[in-house]
């Protein structure tokens, strides 16, 4: 099937959604319903293979896909409000799990009736991913997890989390790693709000206190943890800043709406939103070359680049429109009330809020200090830093 | 103008004083606690400053003040700049004040200023919060004002206001009491919790007028007085949010080193250092040529310092979340509360961009 | 305008032949001797890539073109640029032969433009080389003109002008041969030695006007093109650098280390990276939208690219010197070629700043 | 003489010049002679001890000195054009020469009978200059030198080389350097111009091809060559930046003087123009911040500040310059021909050259890279990098 040609995967793809839109027909079908007959018929992840929510199709025809269904008045808010499963979870599971885990978790993950969260972070582990202390130890088959994970988006709603563990400390940091899927129902799973300078808490802090794993819920081999957490991170920054936005959308939108709402005319923030509009342009334009050239499907490191310059601009350009609004960015019209959202983040935030919320842009998924070593790396061949956490024992690596 | 920079011994020990003052009485906590209130300050705080003179500063002894100068006064605004000291202080004792001795009449400072230095009066200015004011969005007919001002620093805790009115002949300045009637005065929120801000309408108000000359001269001093102490407030923040990032750098270790071992977060240190120390230049040199009293010389440090400060303290408050990681991004940690101020202040009583238009005027280009 | 990016087969082929010619043909020390010379470029170079057919690349068949487009003749700038190819190209090839296909009559284009695509025939424009232009220093009176222009791109080896002039009517656009009487051309140094100026005085001289219409719009579509052409140039030249600045810190040690695993050297590459890679996606959209005929897309798609890839070169020729340390700094190194080719790059065809304007205007800001 | 009070201070100066301008009225005196006399009368370094120059006060009096012959009508030429002898290699000699070596040196120095180079940089040690690999091996009383050295401004024409070489080898690179005094008129010295992007060839490369050097020629101890080297460096960097200049003066002069000439009146470029000058007048009123904070004479970390600012400030304002020239910028009025001034630099250069030459700023007397770990470690305490070249043999260092 991977190798049929274009033309033949765009007919199959879109007979099958010939055939999702007859038999459920969108607007009158539940969503839930709805989703699983997507999934049934190989429409949720087109690239995936057949039996698995795909087509074994290439990826660019998901967009496709996704369309019509919003054009037939069906509904894909799942892919949002299950970001962390639909967007980065599966593509992992397809990558490393077993056949029985993947059936297991892929169709109630698409279907919403199991949300899905990230537990890789921890407060001594932002940059440095694979310094994690999360414990987890085997007891027979079951693994015993201790720790603190942070940075969680929807810990509290969630069926299933994504996790790595630290199953050896006594190996080099990368080498001790395992990933498990864990049940954030379980026992001894406990989850705090962890409010941000917006004044919401989008995200969590979650517990570990003495948790039992299945061993049959590892994803990978013992050690392995780290490859598969990477797959995962890939995924994330490929979804950040990759995708082809129209023209004038997002923070530029915003500041040139502000500028025409409010019959600006100054010279010289005349030329600032015009430097703005054409490094976002610019940005555009290059996720459009990068997707184009990326015929693959396979994430590489374009998703550092694309994130790090849309983490860098949204900034910049969110920070522009506070200093466009004036006096009026004295204010602070959502509230400083401490709130806990269902979504991840908000898909149209105010231009105040936006601001705050773009501090983290460059932090979250890989801060910008990490996407320059990549691509210093990694592209530009560029060596590496002298490392004093190589080849020895994580539990003799210097922390705070 | 020769630049001149040393303290005295005694300035020096003022500046200490209120540094230790302040760490003692308005750390985070209580900084915290007070910027969850409806005022935004806490009395009896405002009532031991005005025991230590702190209002009375810059205000002349013959007007009940302390005799002392700006000079004086920025030191005290860069140290309640570093702690976010939540108080009245710019409404009433920078702007509130400079504006009645400009423009009022030897009664009526007789009758404000004393009780303003001792804390007992808290003023705050009604009008276009900027360095270029030609007309007001309130309008005086028959000694009465109408109209409304969105953007009253304090404005829900002043007693009085000093109001900037468009009158027959010009620009006026009125006073009137907080609870005359028919004025409406309606907190917002504000992005930087730590100064407060009120809508105010008025309907008919009934004022007094301060003094009788035209009021634009007036205004403008008390806008520059304003940016001085807004320039000095922002360099005490701005070195707080640079310690702040350094004494993180040095202890947070990712990859088995200290985090500012990494050029990435030393060298950026090491900008925001040749930052802070150049804008504190400015900002001393602003004051200075503002206490000595020459026009020509502030017309030029005022803008300059006015401007940079507050680009350099919005970059260094947004430099030190990025160098925190995720820990600066949250609502717990304080990075947000100096990036808030930070932007904020930029905006406040004009943004770099008119100011340095102002600056290029004087500069002839 | 959807982008779209993809190279054909054939374009490929194309850069990698025009890529291999110039690398072998125009390596640094052939550039350094041909802009050691008067006229600043290798007639026999000349002949080679006429036979290549490089001239004829974007001049329609009907007029002795090879009839590719803009598309074809962007890559072979692009490799120009990098390897800093001594060549009346922009002037003869871009602007002389835009200005003449857009302004002139049938016969005119069919005297000049197959022996311009031949390579045989060298034009220049002369007039003021700006994005917005309304007059010209040179005035049209009796059919002669009189005026001087101070930058005339390769004015000294070009075999005709297109001069642009101000007549009764507005803009006309006149021809006229090099060596015609009243004509003065005098060489000046320019800061880029690989591409030469001239200052070119009529006194009087004789010309021909170029077809009969206003010429203003003939002469913005010569700049613009020029503007495409030039973004092309640019991304090449930036592309260079950024490669020798990687080269360089891979293998230069300091400390015991190369320099290019200090994160102060590296981070700078990551983000020239994106900055050069941007500014390739901008010049590449610029080459698209001029091929396509879009005027509306044009308005937007060249000022951007224009000053984007302006400002991303500059800044990437700088970065790399710096890297480069004090050998960078040196005469033998080739960084300043590079450095001084961005400069003046930025500087011709109208700056940054003026194509912002326009491209402000055609969003309507 | 150290704890005379500061008018005493003056009073002294002041009657020093007194009698120098008496006994030696400028204008009518011989430069040389003029010189030597104010060497003698202590007013070279004031700073320095009697008998060596100077009059052990307080070093800003040496301003005052310098205005007076002006004033005077005198010259204070030498003190430019024989810079790297008077400016930096006289304070090393006070504080790491003999007694003889500063009675045989510094008076030919000040009256520039002799003049001075600096011999420190090579191809192989820029940042890393204390990677060195310049040769210096022991022979009886002598040393012979091999090795070559970059950078070295006027050494054409210079009597006197400071040089910093390796003795040894097979220790750690710092320890193993010892600082001598070459004479640049000696057999094996070979000096070529080295031309920079301006066409000019400031500067030179030197080669020492077995040139021996007398033990007596040794400032410092043997392998204590690094500190004497700092000693030289730090006088460096507080010449470059650290002065207090008139305000306007300078790169942002050239930029204003252009705007003005030329009636430009662009709103974007204008507020640029404001931008620059508003930098150069905070780095201004910071460098008599420091100078005024500075009363002991002892060059500290503002040296690095300084430096920074100034070299990343002209080099922007230079280039802005250009800008405003616009067509006009596209000329190089100043010509290329290959060309060997006689002096360093060219203290009112033109505004093509200028911007060409600005871009060494950043570079030479140690790079911004360098300047910023020196603030960063130095002056803000954060940690050092991980070094691979510590307290291993500097043979062993890997090299390019």
């Amino acid at each position: 099937m991977a190798d049929t040609s274009t033309d033949q995967q765009r007919e199959l793809v879109d007979e099958r959604l010939e055939r999702l839109f007859d038999e459920h027909p969108p607007g009158e079908t539940d969503d839930q319903e709805f989703w699983g007959a997507q999934y049934d018929l190989g429409l949720a992840w087109v690239q995936f293979p057949e039996g698995k929510g795909g087509l074994g199709v290439s990826p660019r025809f998901q967009k496709r896909v996704n369309d019509a269904i919003e054009d037939a008045g069906g509904s894909i808010e799942n892919r949002y409000r299950n970001l962390l499963g639909i967007g980065m979870g599966a593509g992992t599971l397809i990558a490393h799990a077993t056949e029985e885990q993947q059936d297991r978790w892929l169709r109630p993950m698409f279907t919403m009736e199991e949300l899905w969260c990230q537990l890789f972070s921890e407060p001594g582990a932002g940059s440095d991913l694979a310094g994690l202390a999360t414990s987890a130890e085997r007891e027979g088959d079951e693994w015993i997890v201790n720790g603190q994970k942070v940075w969680t988006t929807l810990a509290h709603r969630s069926k299933w989390g994504m996790i790595v563990t630290r199953t050896d400390p006594d190996v080099p940091k990368h080498a001790g790693l395992t990933y498990f899927i864990v049940d954030m129902e379980a026992d001894g799973v406990s989850v705090r709000p962890l409010y941000q300078i917006t004044g919401e808490a989008e995200f969590n802090e979650v517990y570990f206190d003495d948790v039992h794993i299945p061993d049959e819920n590892r994803i990978g081999e013992v050690g392995a943890g780290w490859s598969v957490a990477m797959a995962t991170l890939m995924n994330e920054r490929v979804a950040i800043g990759a995708s082809v936005v129209p023209r004038g959308s997002g923070a530029i939108g915003q500041a040139v709406a502000t500028w025409n709402e409010r019959d600006l005319d100054d010279p010289v923030k005349r030329d600032e939103l015009t430097r703005h509009w054409i490094a976002a342009e610019a940005q555009r334009l290059t996720a459009a070359r990068a997707s184009e050239a990326r015929q693959k499907g396979t994430p590489g490191p374009e998703g550092s680049t694309a994130k790090l310059q849309w983490a860098e601009l949204n900034k910049a350009i969110t920070s522009f429109t506070m200093d466009l609004l004036g006096e009026e960015g004295l204010l602070y019209p959502d509230g400083y009330e401490l709130v806990r959202p269902d979504e991840t983040g908000t898909r149209t935030p105010s231009r105040h809020k936006a601001f705050l919320r773009a501090r983290a842009n460059s932090i979250e998924g890989g801060t910008s200090e990490i996407m320059k070593n990549i691509l210093g790396e990694r592209v530009l061949g560029l060596p590496g830093e002298p490392r004093v956490d190589k080849n020895i024992p994580w539990k003799e690596v210097p922390r705070s | 103008m020769q630049p001149s920079f040393t303290l005295t011994e005694e300035q020096t020990a003022l500046r200490d004083t209120a540094r230790r003052f302040l760490r003692d009485k308005s750390g985070t906590e209580k900084v915290r606690e007070d910027m969850a209130t409806a005022s935004g300050f806490d009395e009896s705080l405002w009532k031991e400053i005005a025991q230590m003179g702190w209002q009375a500063m810059a205000i002349p002894e013959e007007h009940g003040g302390a005799g002392y100068g700006v000079v004086e006064q920025a030191i005290l605004l860069e140290e309640m700049g570093r702690f976010l000291f939540c108080a009245p202080y710019l409404s009433s004792v920078v702007l509130g004040a400079t504006a009645v001795l400009s423009a009022a009449t030897d009664d009526q400072k007789a009758e404000l200023l004393p009780a303003v230095a001792a804390g007992e009066l808290r003023l705050t200015v009604a009008g276009p919060l900027g360095p270029d004011v030609d007309s007001s969005p309130v309008r005086v007919e028959g000694g009465a004002l109408h109209g409304e001002v969105d953007t009253v620093i304090d404005g829900h805790t002043a007693d009085r206001f000093v109001v900037l009115a468009s009158g027959e002949d010009g620009l006026e300045l009125h006073l009137t009491a907080a609870d005359a009637d028919g004025i409406e005065t309606e907190q917002v929120t504000s992005l930087d919790q730590t100064r407060k801000l009120a809508r105010v309408r008025f309907d008919g108000t009934a004022a007094e007028r301060l003094g009788d000359a035209e009021a634009g001269s007036a205004w403008r001093a008390a806008i520059r007085a304003g940016a001085v102490a807004l320039a000095n407030e922002q360099v005490g923040g701005a070195q707080q949010v640079l310690d702040m990032a350094v004494d993180y750098a040095k202890t947070r270790k990712q990859f088995g080193r200290a985090i500012g071992s990494f050029q990435a977060i030393k060298h950026r240190c090491a900008e925001l250092l040749v930052d802070v120390e150049s804008a504190k230049s400015t900002a001393y040199h602003a004051a200075r040529a503002l206490a000595a009293d020459e026009p020509d010389e502030q017309d030029i440090a005022i803008p300059l310092a006015r401007s940079y400060c507050s680009e350099v303290y919005e970059r260094a408050a947004a430099e030190n979340i990025q160098i925190h990681g995720g820990i600066g991004f949250t609502w717990e940690h304080d990075a947000h509360l100096y990036f808030k101020r930070a932007k904020s202040t930029k905006l406040l009583l004009g943004d770099p961009v008119g100011w340095r238009a102002d600056l290029a005027d004087a500069l002839g280009f």
